[in-house]
């Protein structure tokens, strides 16, 4: 009922401010820094990911915790299409990406979705964790700990080499990739408004009744498990060419852990709240770590206090105040 | 640059005050109020990448303390042509934080220099990096090596560290030295390249002086492992005259430990090309005397007749307590070197540098650093001597030195150029 | 023979450490229900601290040979004292959230105490020096095994019998037992849960800082001996089954020998073994070994 | 009065469980809570024991307001409870079950008498004391999960769904016992969704429905009552 609510009050008032922070966010190349732009273009990286994760999270209510491991296939995805196979189409390394985390996401969220909560973290973090080793393992396929390159793909089929790396990136690559997140934003606020969607929350706040309504709970939950896992995907193909190089670091457990203080700290119960989550995550980060050697201290502090003060996150903090207004109004 | 490269080198080749000039001079010069005439007057901005947390967080404290220590040195005598020398420091983790982290110095600091990082593979994110941001980039350890294979042969701003494999290929010229009469070889090294091609140039070059040696096993214990007796159950079984390790940082006293408590010692004699990079950890209660000891490019008491390296080793014991590891002189050996580029330059332009002509000028510099002269190849990659040794317990310490100590010359030890290939060059030995 | 009896030894004793750790987060998530991530931090903790202790007392004449007393005393009170801190401090305030949001609470803490021990001890590894060879060594049919490395199998041994007859035999320990199953019923007899998981967490944190101290004598600390610990703990008690002790002390066995034959006969395979292992446990029996029993 | 609710309302999540809910429990008096499933009982018996907050309303026992207090107070302060599942604990004993509520709350009798009175109450029970949790029949668990409550020696008992799913050779033993509980002196709440099982020692009826109390009054009353009996008897 209230996100029902929340979705109707959204359409008529927060439509014109999604599209105003997204036109900011599109021109911050026009006035801010090249870092900056390096920094919102992680970002949209990210906030792909997360939007994902947060199908699974937020609206599936399954917490996994090895989420990384998606991003890793994307990233991975790049870098042999760039590199082993002088493929370098970022259209193809995208398609290629979704297909193969769809196809890895299939395989184990078949054996995933029939647990929840503990259970389901800790099956997914097992398999972060084993495909953390394989990559370290298979030395000779991935460059164990030394990664992989990661070519400049080609946009739409041009190619930019005769462009800066900077130029490249704070320009043709950050709209591409705003475009593109933009795009998927749609798609995943078309997909949760969807009966789909509905249904997924449904089976998180009651899963007997939902199964007795006749909906079949594993099915769903494997659906949510796979398109969060394509998202992911995208986000690390997308974040690979920007760093320019792929680790296995990109899906040790700390990092699902990332992915998942970011849904947290922007609150996983509101559509954007991911996405506040990501960006103030990463801006904070940056801040952060230039301040102290013990930033971690810091983050994990921030994660503790999130935790018990405000577990609705960002969005849950402006959410009650603007209920608070609007109660008093 | 109206000038060409070989007549700008030509120039400061020229030019070139003797380094140890610079170095004599360098404790009495007049702490520079001022900055000289044609520099900017604002500090010079040095972003430092040490690795603080996990393996890689025993070296690079060791650095990053030498780096403030070296800037306070340097500020106290008035800066770098009289600049301030202030210091930013950004953590180095995962490749994608460091290229994250590169960038913010470069674009947002504006960093003069950025000296740090150990990882090989933040190196190989961040080498490229360098080169299209135009920053110059002084690696303490990270090479651009995929496995012995130099991914960036010419380069104009990034400086890489010395060859992965150096040390490796070192412990077996002094494995041949000191045990002629070894037949069998079992290694255990860290389960990541570092560690396979430690082993791997460690077996060739062996060979190579003693064609009838054989490597009975290896081991492959992943990089941070805290426990070895199921290692050493295995090191055990494998029953071979020498054991052999590339280990590095904090696993090194507990592989050494562990193996003592199980008598393994008692059979067999060991190597450990890099186990100097927890040297102090090594008590002499755990370790035997007579294993070789490699210390990488700084062993803290390599002579006494060099006075950098004594006033160094007592400053920075009196300031932790510790006595400084390897990453020490690459850390001071990067800064020295910047500085005296920069002061080259200046002697013969008359004006700050710009980060091309101080990457032109490191090209093939040698200054005095802790460990004696050092400096950077034609190529771009550090060229240093490298200290190994017998473990001994004749010293005032709790833990071990190395006696019969030999310097192992970079033309031994390194590829000649870093196109080279590793396995063909060392075919081309003669013994 | 003497092969078998090195990987044998070396597995037990790997798997002795193991067991204090995963028992600690079996105790905690047998009864809060709180799958604690930072059990390996106190592991770490606890080793630093044993290292700290018994470093003061050694300088102080404190005879060497029986150091492994204020060992254990530094591994109890350090517990004792973190425990309930942390407890008090932090966990009793997400007890009546989803169990999501207090394995985030574990991860900030992690995050947070991994800085806490570099902060105090540095990124230098610590050790005893060589104290625990004042022991000597055992020849057992030709294997050479440290005694010390026997003492700490003997004290996990210890410490599981204790554990088993404080939960089977005391008060305290039916009280955890019926609580684990049925909180509100024991709410409803009477019982101040509060109370309950102070102890209990307490009990969770001491047995993780009891196994960081014991087993520090025989390696050394460093900054990251926790964090890969957590994840072979997680193994453990997906193997053993989730808030079952008897699970976590034969997974502990299970990974301990395990990692110890792959050691020996496949390297290459560690922890590929271990992982597949677990994963296969999770599908095919995803309570674990021993799920169906409590604590 | 012994126990008194006034004017309760209790919520779940969003939707209103309870709406004015009165109760009165004098000395000596044994009430029924008659109910169809999902009328509220279980809610009423769970604010009593403090595992539901109230919105508003008070729970007065023995002149005490206990309507804040958590669940473990309200046992200690005398309020012994035998939830519907029975929630034996499987993992320990007959025995053991009925010990852990000896060792929480402390009255004048020792623990040796308290658990002599519960078994004196339900004598099978000590013929199956080694038993676990997991291995005695549903009607023994009612009777363990109504000893265990008696063991605590409270001053009053709730008994929610007592006779609930069990043979009809078993419900006269367990209604006696019940009676032989309250001939001890000790009020007691039964709460039921059957009228059939309510024993007919039973002082006074309170029928709840959509969470209000829509009845309160003698059985006989109750009979009298068509519009109200519709409703409950239509239920079993």
């Amino acid at each position: 009922m209230k996100n029902r609510q929340e979705i109707a009050r959204l359409k008529s008032l927060k439509l014109p401010l999604v599209i105003v922070i997204g036109l900011v966010l599109l021109c911050v190349p026009l006035f801010a820094g090249q870092f900056f732009s390096y920094l919102m273009l992680t970002f949209f990286a990210y906030a792909i990911t997360v939007i994902g994760f947060n199908l699974l999270f937020g609206y599936a209510g399954l917490l996994s915790f090895g989420h990384a491991l998606f991003m890793a296939v994307g990233a991975y995805t790049a870098a042999f299409l760039t590199s082993t196979f002088a493929l370098p189409y970022m259209e193809l390394i995208l398609v290629a990406a979704v297909i193969v985390s769809a196809i890895l996401a299939a395989l184990i969220g078949a054996l995933c979705v029939r647990y929840i909560k503990i259970y389901f973290a800790m099956l997914t973090l097992a398999f972060g964790m084993l495909f953390y080793t394989f990559l370290l393992k298979f030395y000779y396929l991935t460059g164990g700990d030394e990664g992989m390159r990661v070519l400049r793909p080609y946009l739409l089929g041009i190619d930019f080499s005769g462009t800066p790396k900077m130029q490249f990136l704070a320009g043709t690559y950050y709209i591409y990739a705003f475009v593109i997140l933009a795009i998927l934003t749609f798609v995943m606020w078309k997909i949760v408004s969807s009966p789909f969607g509905l249904c997924l929350k449904a089976i998180r706040d009651n899963p007997e009744k939902a199964e007795y309504l006749g909906v079949s709970v594993k099915k769903y939950r494997w659906y949510a498990f796979v398109i969060s896992a394509a998202y992911a995907a995208v986000g690390g193909a997308l974040l690979a060419p920007a760093v320019g190089q792929v680790d296995p670091g990109l899906t040790y457990w700390t990092q699902s852990g990332t992915l998942v203080f970011m849904s947290l700290l922007g609150g996983f119960d509101y559509f954007f709240g991911p996405l506040i989550g990501g960006i103030v995550y990463i801006l904070l980060q940056n801040s952060v770590m230039s301040l102290t050697s013990y930033w971690r201290f810091i983050f994990g502090a921030i994660l503790v206090f999130v935790v018990i003060v405000a577990p609705g996150g960002i969005a849950g903090v402006i959410g009650s105040l603007v209920k608070r207004r609007e109660r008093r109004d | 640059m109206g000038k060409t490269r070989r007549e700008f080198v030509k120039l400061v080749g020229g030019a070139a005050v003797g380094a140890g000039m610079l170095l004599a001079g360098r404790g009495k010069a007049q702490a520079q109020a001022k900055p000289a005439k044609g520099v900017p007057s604002g500090p010079v901005r040095i972003g430092a990448m040490p690795g603080l947390s996990g393996v890689i967080a025993v070296p690079g404290t060791a650095a990053w303390r030498t780096t403030q220590m070296w800037a306070e040195e340097v500020n106290a005598a008035g800066g770098i042509l009289g600049r301030k020398v202030e210091l930013s420091m950004e953590e180095e983790t995962t490749a994608k934080d460091c290229v994250e982290r590169f960038r913010k110095l470069t674009l947002e600091t504006k960093c003069d220099v950025i000296v740090g990082l150990m990882s090989t593979g933040n190196g190989l994110a961040v080498g490229p990096l360098a080169e299209e941001l135009g920053q110059l980039w002084l690696a303490w350890d990270a090479t651009t090596q995929k496995g012995v294979v130099e991914t960036m042969p010419r380069t104009k701003f990034s400086f890489r560290s010395t060859d992965n494999e150096a040390e490796a290929i070192g412990g077996a010229i002094l494995t041949a030295k000191f045990f002629p009469n070894i037949k069998t070889v079992v290694g255990i090294n860290n389960d990541y390249s570092y560690g396979r091609d430690c082993w791997d140039a460690y077996q060739a070059v062996l060979k190579h002086f003693n064609p009838n040696v054989k490597f009975v096993d290896a081991l492959w214990p992943k990089l941070g492992e805290t426990d070895f007796t199921s290692h050493i159950a295995a090191l055990k079984k494998a029953n071979a005259d020498l054991i052999m390790t590339s280990f590095w940082s904090g696993d090194v006293p507990i592989l050494m430990k562990q193996a003592t408590a199980a008598g393994l010692f008692k059979r067999s004699k060991a190597c450990f090309t890099t186990g100097g990079g927890a040297h102090y950890t090594l008590k002499k209660e755990f370790t035997p005397e007579g294993i070789i000891l490699g210390y990488n490019s700084f062993y803290f008491k390599w002579t006494d007749t060099w006075p950098l390296l004594t006033k160094f080793v007592n400053a920075y014991y009196a300031k932790y307590k510790e006595y400084p590891v390897y990453e020490t002189d690459h850390a001071y050996f990067v800064l020295q070197a910047y500085k005296e580029a920069v002061e080259k330059c200046y002697s013969i332009l008359g004006r700050w540098p710009t980060k091309e002509e101080v990457g032109k000028v490191l090209s093939g510099i040698q200054v005095p650093s802790l460990s004696g002269f050092r400096g950077y190849r034609e190529d771009n990659l550090m060229s240093c001597n490298f200290f190994m040794g017998l473990t001994s317990h004749k010293n005032p310490y709790d833990f071990v030195t190395i006696n019969q100590m030999e310097v192992l010359t970079p033309v031994q030890i390194m590829k000649p150029f870093a196109g080279a290939k590793l396995y063909d060059w060392i075919k081309g030995w003669k013994s | 023979m003497e092969t078998i009896l090195n990987i044998l030894f070396s597995g037990v004793f790997h798997a002795s450490t193991l067991f204090l750790v995963a028992a600690g987060l079996q105790v905690v998530f047998g009864v809060q229900k709180v799958f604690n991530l930072a059990c390996g931090t106190f592991y770490g903790l606890g080793a630093y601290f044993g290292i700290t202790v018994v470093k003061c007392l050694v300088e102080h004449n404190f005879p060497k040979a029986l150091f492994i007393v204020p060992l254990i005393a530094a591994g109890l009170a350090l517990g004792l004292v973190v425990g309930p801190i942390i407890e008090r401090g932090l966990m009793k305030f997400v007890y009546d959230r989803d169990e999501t949001f207090q394995l985030l609470l574990t991860f900030g803490l992690v995050m947070m105490l991994e800085d806490v021990i570099k902060f105090i001890w540095g990124t230098s590894p610590q050790s005893m020096g060589g104290i625990d060879m004042v022991y000597g060594q055992l020849n057992v049919l030709g294997a050479t095994v440290p005694v010390y490395n026997l003492v700490v199998i003997l004290c996990s041994l210890i410490i599981a019998g204790l554990i088993s007859w404080l939960l089977m035999n005391t008060r305290f320990g039916r009280i955890i037992r019926a609580t684990a199953d049925k909180r509100e019923m024991g709410e409803a007899l009477g019982i101040n849960m509060k109370v309950v998981y102070l102890k209990v967490f307490t009990l969770g944190t001491v047995l993780g800082t009891l196994g960081g101290a014991l087993v520090v004598p025989a390696g050394a600390a460093v900054s990251e001996m926790g964090m890969d610990l957590i994840v072979l703990a997680f193994a453990v008690v997906v193997i053993g089954g989730l808030g079952s002790m008897k699970g976590a002390f034969v997974g502990a066995l299970i990974v301990g020998v395990l990692k110890s034959l792959a050691i020996s006969t496949y390297p290459e395979m560690e922890m590929l073994t271990i992982y597949i292992i677990v994963i296969a446990v999770l599908v095919i029996k995803p309570q674990g070994l021993f799920g169906g029993s409590r604590v | 009065m012994v126990l008194e609710v006034r004017n309760l309302n209790v919520y779940i999540k969003a939707s209103h469980i309870l709406r004015n809910v009165s109760i009165e429990m004098g000395e000596n008096e044994v009430i029924s809570l008659i109910g169809r499933n999902g009328a509220g009982k279980t809610t009423l018996l769970r604010s009593i024991m403090g595992f539901a907050k109230p919105e508003s309303g008070s729970i007065t026992f023995e002149g005490r307001d206990v309507t804040r207090c958590s669940p473990h107070e309200t046992a200690l302060a005398g309020i012994g409870y035998a939830p519907e599942e029975s929630d034996i604990f499987a993992d320990l004993t007959t025995l053991e079950n009925i010990e852990i509520a000896t060792w929480t709350r402390k009255t004048g009798r020792n623990e040796e008498e308290r658990i002599k009175l519960a078994y004196s109450v339900f004598p099978t029970l000590e013929r199956y004391k080694t038993r676990r949790g997991t291995q005695i029949s549903g009607g023994e668990r009612k009777m363990l999960s109504i000893a265990r409550a008696l063991a605590m020696d409270p001053r009053i008992l709730l008994l929610d769904e007592s006779f609930e799913g069990l043979s009809p050779a078993i419900i006269p033993q367990i209604a006696e016992s019940i009676h032989e509980i309250a001939r001890m002196g000790r009020p007691i709440l039964l709460a039921e969704s059957n009228i059939y099982h309510v024993p007919d020692f039973v002082d006074k009826i309170y029928v709840i429905e959509r969470g209000e109390i829509i009845f309160s009054g003698k059985s006989e009353e109750l009979l009298n009552d068509k519009a109200v009996l519709k409703i409950v008897a239509g239920a079993a």
